[in-house]
């Protein structure tokens, strides 16, 4: 049963992955994202890894990733306009990926290919992680505890808003019927043109001409 | 079975103190700041007397070893502190002298600004002091010698808003950097031939060796690189400079560091190497040749310093002279002993000298402070002069009180000890003939009342800069100019009054130890203790070339000729010293500008070094070579860079693709090549 | 019963994608995503290589890399959303004040 | 594992078919039940027209659902429109799977569990599982294009993702107790006292994070029908919104099942009798305690008003999180202490 059950689901974590890479909007990237984290839970069930497979879930697809799609929703971030710029990655970029590609599968098929893996070969109980955690590992647990604290304290300082800071006014929240993207926008008051499709430049600041210059120059 | 007594915490607890007050002490008050700055000490203190408690319980010398702190291969130095009679000795100084002039610094100190920062130094002080006298081995010790240079430059720096402090501040770190050179070269020869740095180890090796007589012998050299090390901290000739220079900081500073503690490091590292010196007796002889030299060199200008600390800083550099005498006399027990008496009414004339300074808010010129109270200051400072007057007659020799009895045990040892020599005792009685002068003479101007010519106080001729400086504590920050408003200006009319009960406490304290603190020596009790320490298989017979009876009656002859002198030429008949100068002119000039040492330096060394550094270093080395080099590689640099900005699109996304064809490239090589 | 090379290649041909997201995506975000992809393939290989192994450390690294992933998200969504605000664009090409 | 695989699928087969047919009749009658029980407290006497009692009310409901018209918005995003109340659904009867209710007992003449999936990390898979359910309240409230859909949807997901942690925490301390994640297990370790005793904190923390990750009253906040229209799911109807519905109350099973089986003792309570009913006790009195909670929420939503979101929020951050965080290291020290 475990090459069909390796097959469906590392077929299934293929197509999710080639299915990210191909979708143009990103809110369709990130759920192709789950379907891959979903089933590489899967294979970490097979290779005996119980724990981080649920972690897997919990973690990533739970929380990562329900983030992510926050975000996208929140930046309401769709199909972006196709800009050329990258000349660089637009030559090289396939045949790089299928040179790394043909390297590494290369090296595992050479190197691994006869090691074999079979359900239940090696089972990673919870308790074993918890105690290599926190006896082998405390010190990189404790280490990445306070990363995880200063990237979330981080994390809020930098979404924080600015006006807020300063003392200005809210921006008003106005409800436009018909456009409901634009007025979904508004309401979070993310700036409307940040909603993909044409960029606005914004308006140059008019300057602010000294009054006596002005008066000089109507003088003359 | 030893009890641990975690000697650790002894300097521990000061480093505490120091931590608490630099980290946190800007935040508070003024009084928090010291009595943090005061407790710390005084724990340590309590801990220090805990430890002399358990004396009896341990055997000596008691080893104490905390982790390894460098381990490369043969060279392992742990963490490792050491107690024996020496040690014990040396701590009890360090932190009673020192909590006492930590309690002292409280009333002194309070106009001051900066009073965490001073107390926070003051600890650290304390700290890597302690960490030298307990250290394990040379190591350790080396790195509170250097610390206590350390905190010793920050502490005279500490007016660091005047030129004249930061100067001296780095003259005396300078100064002691020579020195450490030579120490850090005897270190280098100590673990080359022994392979470790723990006295145990080394002093259980050299116990093996044979007494050397050449000048090329390994003992003889590591001796004299030491006692290189030992010149420097403990200013003898010739890089005795520093340390009247030093009298710019703050004058507890100058008392704890700079007479009581610090300075007698060096001592302290020579009697601890006793069993490297005992073999080296030619080591020992320039230990000799060099204390007696220094104490008559530094007693005569002395004697005509102008400037109270400044007297008492020769006067400090003489009688550190003293303790090599000891020393080079295989005599240890004795300079230890006068080390102890030393702190003890050295520590009092500067916290005297200080309460005078402070009475006279911030006047240091005796000749000036005579003038400025009418009727003799010991009108108004009566615990301050009776306090000096003990510690005057205890450095003078006077019998009865405590520097008498070291004094003399040390001019007898050089008299008849075990490397007998007349010609550095007769050297050494002269030396002690002008203390007495000397000190007497700055009792006498200093406290009773003078004639009422101001002439006599402005001597003509050579103006002394320090009577232009005026003083040089005096309004030295901030804090005495608002003591100075707070009272009436002290040229109009001088308001001298006593110092407050932080200050005079510990005068009296150390009163009592400098007038009674000799009778711990008679009959050799002190020594007897000290003993098992400077055992170190080297015995040589004595030479009783004299009574010890009559060697202490010349002694005591000396120091009241003396006494006497003072009397006559700045009591009874002022007019007599103006004579005496006059007739005697060149040498005045030679001795008051203390032999233009200084100057001779400057020409011989400061000179030549700072043309070379112009010339050869700056021009050629610098300019030429290193800019040159610098430049070339800048204009390289540029030249590349102009070409590969190209490559810089901004562009995140070609960015990735030059990494990614890096990978690609790395995983390649890495499967051709493979890892080595 | 198959080889542990299978999973070894899954996971190279996941991060190859990834890496290939990252060359193609032009919004920040799919970038983003395409870096968690990248994540997600080394952590089947350290699965699989503990699973052959016997060891419990490729578990744990994969644990440590979970996390580290998820400061890395939301510190990077921070930032994605502050850049967003002061650029108004989401496009990585018009992101281009560092170049020439 | 003497099981031979077919008859292992079979048997599975077997207990999923009963456990779908007997919760989603259960969920319809919960919702009848919860009609009749708000009505009473409010002094009214709610449906009774369909059936003695209004007994039959719930198969009228589900005839009407069918037969709405299926309404989908033009702007909607078709695909995520679609998918989001299958999300919903699905996640919610997977998570039923892993949830024991009884002893052991024989089909075919192989012993088998009262429960579809007996897997050693039960309480873990539960977590993982529910902690998808999100992606339905997201996916629905971004796809359908509306702006209260969309805020419902900002709600519901923020609210559940907070709420989950808390919930997460609050079920470490039994566990620590337990020493396993298995739910059977959990339940063995019961047999001398339920964990509502030792970790009555713990009980109440996951109570109230309970409330907020099925949405419902007082934290109903992402359909807050006063100020969102129906929230998340305005835009949808018919069988779109009968799988939320349905999703919503299977939820609200499943989180009484693993207040049961971890607070209140699972399965145990006095047993006697003959064979068949030493078997079936256990299961009654499973029933029961679930039965008591789902009263419980429906009691709670019948008397208390709904919270303010900055409240909501506040509340879970502040408060329940860090207290959650506070009793695992109390357990911990006591564990410690104790041992």
């Amino acid at each position: 049963m475990h090459p069909a059950l390796f097959f469906i689901f590392g077929g299934i974590a293929l197509a999710g992955a080639i299915n990210l890479l191909v979708q143009r909007a990103p809110i369709y990237s990130a759920l192709s994202l789950v379907a891959v984290m979903g089933a590489l839970a899967v294979l970490f069930l097979l290779l005996g890894a119980e724990f981080i497979a649920f972690i897997q879930i919990i973690v990533y697809a739970g929380a990562i990733m329900v983030l992510f799609v926050f975000v996208i929703m929140l930046l309401n971030a769709d199909v972006p306009e196709p800009t050329r710029r990258s000349k660089v990655a637009q030559a090289i970029g396939y045949p790089v990926m299928a040179l790394l590609l043909v390297e590494l599968a290369g090296f595992f098929a050479a190197a691994f290919g006869a090691t074999p893996v079979r359900t239940g070969g090696y089972l990673v109980q919870v308790a074993a992680v918890g105690q290599a955690l926190f006896h082998e590992f405390l010190l990189p647990f404790e280490v990445t505890s306070v990363l995880f604290l200063v990237g979330v304290t981080g994390a809020v300082l930098l979404a924080a808003r600015r006006e807020e800071r300063h003392g200005a006014a809210p921006r008003a929240t106005r409800v436009h019927a018909g456009v409901p993207t634009r007025a979904m926008a508004e309401a979070l008051s993310v700036p409307p043109n940040a909603m993909g499709g044409a960029v606005i430049e914004p308006a140059p600041q008019p300057e602010s001409e000294p009054a006596h210059a002005r008066a000089q120059g109507d003088g003359r | 079975m030893h009890p641990n007594l975690h000697l650790w915490l002894i300097p521990f607890l000061c480093f505490l103190g120091f931590a608490c007050n630099l980290l946190l002490g800007r935040t508070w008050s003024q009084k928090t700041a010291g009595w943090v700055g005061v407790l710390f000490p005084a724990a340590a203190f309590v801990d220090a007397l805990w430890v002399v408690s358990q004396w009896s319980r341990i055997t000596v010398p008691y080893l104490e070893t905390h982790s390894p702190w460098i381990a490369a291969g043969p060279l392992t130095i742990p963490y490792g502190f050491q107690l024996d009679q020496l040690s014990l000795v040396m701590m009890l100084i360090v932190t009673g002298v020192g909590l006492l002039i930590h309690v002292y610094s409280l009333g002194y100190m309070a106009h001051e600004g900066g009073f965490y920062r001073f107390f926070a130094y003051l600890n650290m002080f304390m700290f890597f002091m302690l960490l030298l006298v307990l250290a394990g081995n040379y190591l350790l010790m080396f790195i509170g010698w250097e610390g206590v240079g350390f905190a010793s430059y920050v502490l005279i720096g500490f007016f660091f808003r005047k030129d004249s402090a930061s100067a001296a501040g780095m003259k005396a770190f300078i100064t002691n950097r020579i020195g450490d050179f030579g120490f850090l070269i005897g270190l280098f020869f100590i673990f080359d031939h022994f392979h470790s740095f723990d006295y145990t180890t080394v002093f259980a090796q050299v116990r093996q060796m044979p007494v050397e007589h050449a000048w090329s012998g390994l003992l003889t050299v590591i001796g004299l690189l030491l006692f290189v090390g030992a010149t420097g901290k403990s200013a003898q000739i010739p890089l005795y400079v520093w340390l009247p220079d030093a009298m710019e900081g703050p004058t507890p500073v100058s008392a704890l560091i700079h007479a009581a503690t610090m300075v007698t490091a060096g001592v302290y590292m020579v009697c601890r190497s006793a069993a490297i010196y005992d073999r080296a007796p030619l080591a020992l002889s320039v230990v000799l040749a060099t204390g007696a030299l220094t104490a008559i060199f530094a007693a005569s200008i002395g004697i005509l310093q102008r400037d109270i600390k400044k007297v008492l800083a020769y006067s400090t550099v003489s009688q550190l002279g003293y303790m090599f005498m000891a020393c080079g006399a295989m005599a240890y027990g004795a300079g230890i002993f006068h080390l102890m008496t030393h702190a003890f009414f050295k520590g009092l004339l500067f916290l005297g000298a200080g309460s005078v300074i402070h009475a006279m808010s911030g006047e240091q010129d005796m000749f000036r402070i005579q003038a400025l109270a009418p009727g003799g200051l010991r009108r108004y400072v009566p615990i301050t002069f009776w306090t000096f007057l003990i510690a005057t007659c205890a450095i003078s020799g006077i019998p009865g009180f405590s520097g008498f009895f070291s004094k003399d045990k040390i001019l007898y040892e050089v008299l008849s000890g075990q490397h007998p020599n007349a010609f550095w005792w007769a050297v050494g009685t002269i030396a002690a003939l002008m203390t007495s002068f000397y000190m007497f003479r700055a009792l006498f101007v200093t406290f009773l009342a003078g004639p009422e010519t101001a002439a006599l106080s402005h001597p003509t001729g050579q103006e002394p800069r320090a009577v232009e400086a005026h003083s040089v504590d005096a309004g030295f920050t901030a804090g005495h100019a608002e003591h100075q408003a707070a009272h009436p200006p002290a040229h109009e009319a001088a308001h001298p009054h006593e110092s407050p009960a932080s200050m005079t406490v510990p005068l009296i304290i150390l009163g009592i130890l400098a007038a009674f603190g000799g009778y711990i020596g008679l009959g050799d009790r002190f020594e007897n203790f000290l003993a098992p320490v400077f055992n170190t298989g080297v015995v040589l017979p004595t030479h009783p070339a004299a009574s010890e009876l009559s060697v202490s009656l010349i002694s005591i002859s000396v120091a009241v000729v003396g006494l006497l002198l003072a009397w006559f030429y700045y009591v009874k008949n002022r007019q007599a010293a103006e004579n005496l100068k006059h007739s005697l002119a060149g040498l005045y000039r030679l001795v008051f500008n203390k032999y233009w040492i200084d100057e001779l330096y400057g020409l011989v060394f400061t000179r030549p070094l700072a043309a070379f550094s112009r010339v050869v270093l700056w021009r050629i080395v610098d300019v030429g070579m290193i800019d040159g080099t610098v430049n070339g590689i800048a204009t390289f640099a540029r030249g590349v860079g102009s070409g590969l900005r190209r490559q810089e699109s901004g562009n995140i996304r070609s960015y990735a693709s030059w990494v990614g064809l890096g990978a690609v490239v790395v995983v390649l090589y890495v499967l051709v090549v493979g890892v080595r | 019963m198959i080889p542990l090379s299978y999973y070894l290649i899954l996971s190279a041909i996941l991060f190859c994608i990834g890496v290939a997201g990252f060359f193609f995506k032009r919004d920040i975000v799919s970038i983003f995503i395409s870096i968690e992809l990248m994540l997600n393939g080394v952590n089947l290989a350290f699965v699989a290589f503990s699973h052959a192994l016997h060891s419990i450390s490729g578990n744990l690294f994969v644990f440590f890399v979970m996390v580290v992933a998820a400061a890395e998200a939301a510190v990077g969504l921070a930032i994605i959303i502050a850049v967003v605000r002061a650029r108004q664009t989401l496009n990585v090409d018009r992101m281009d004040l560092m170049k020439l | 594992m003497s099981m031979p695989t077919g008859i292992f699928i079979l048997i599975s087969l077997i207990k999923c078919a009963i456990a779908l047919f007997v919760l989603l009749t259960l969920v319809a009658y919960i919702q009848l039940a919860e009609r009749k029980i708000v009505a009473h407290i409010q002094s009214r006497v709610g449906p009774n027209r369909v059936g003695p009692y209004g007994f039959l009310q719930p198969a009228a409901d589900a005839i009407k659902f069918i037969l709405k018209e299926e309404v989908t918005p033009a702007a909607a995003h078709k695909l995520l429109y679609l998918m989001a109340p299958m999300i919903s659904v699905v996640v919610a009867l997977v998570a039923i799977s892993v949830v024991p209710i009884g002893g052991t007992f024989h089909l075919f003449g192989y012993p088998t569990q009262f429960q579809i999936a007996d897997i050693n990390i039960g309480l873990l898979f539960l977590l993982g599982v529910m902690s998808l359910g999100v992606y339905g309240i997201v996916l629905a409230g971004w796809s359908s294009n509306s702006k209260y859909s969309f805020l419902g949807s900002l709600r519901g997901g923020s609210q559940m993702v907070s709420y989950e942690l808390a919930l997460g925490l609050a079920l470490i301390g039994p566990v620590m107790i337990a020493g396993s994640l298995d739910l059977r297990q959990i339940v063995q370790a019961q047999s001398h006292i339920w964990y509502i005793i030792p970790e009555f904190v713990a009980f109440c923390i996951y109570l109230t994070a309970a409330f907020a990750e099925t949405n419902r009253i007082p934290f109903d906040l992402p359909e807050a029908e006063g100020e969102l229209g129906a929230g998340y799911h305005t835009e949808y109807s018919s069988m779109k919104f009968a799988m939320f519905f349905l999703a919503e109350y299977v939820n609200m099973v499943t989180v009484s099942c693993v207040a049961t089986l971890v607070f209140l003792g699972g399965w145990h309570g006095p047993v006697f009798g003959p064979p068949q009913l030493q078997l079936w006790l256990p299961v009654f009195w499973f029933c029961l305690k679930v039965g008591f909670f789902l009263f419980l929420y429906i009691w709670v939503r019948g008397t208390l008003p709904r919270f303010r979101y900055d409240q909501l929020m506040a509340f879970g951050w502040k408060f329940l999180v860090p207290l959650a965080l506070a009793n695992v290291l109390i357990t911990g020290v006591v564990l410690s202490v104790m041992k």
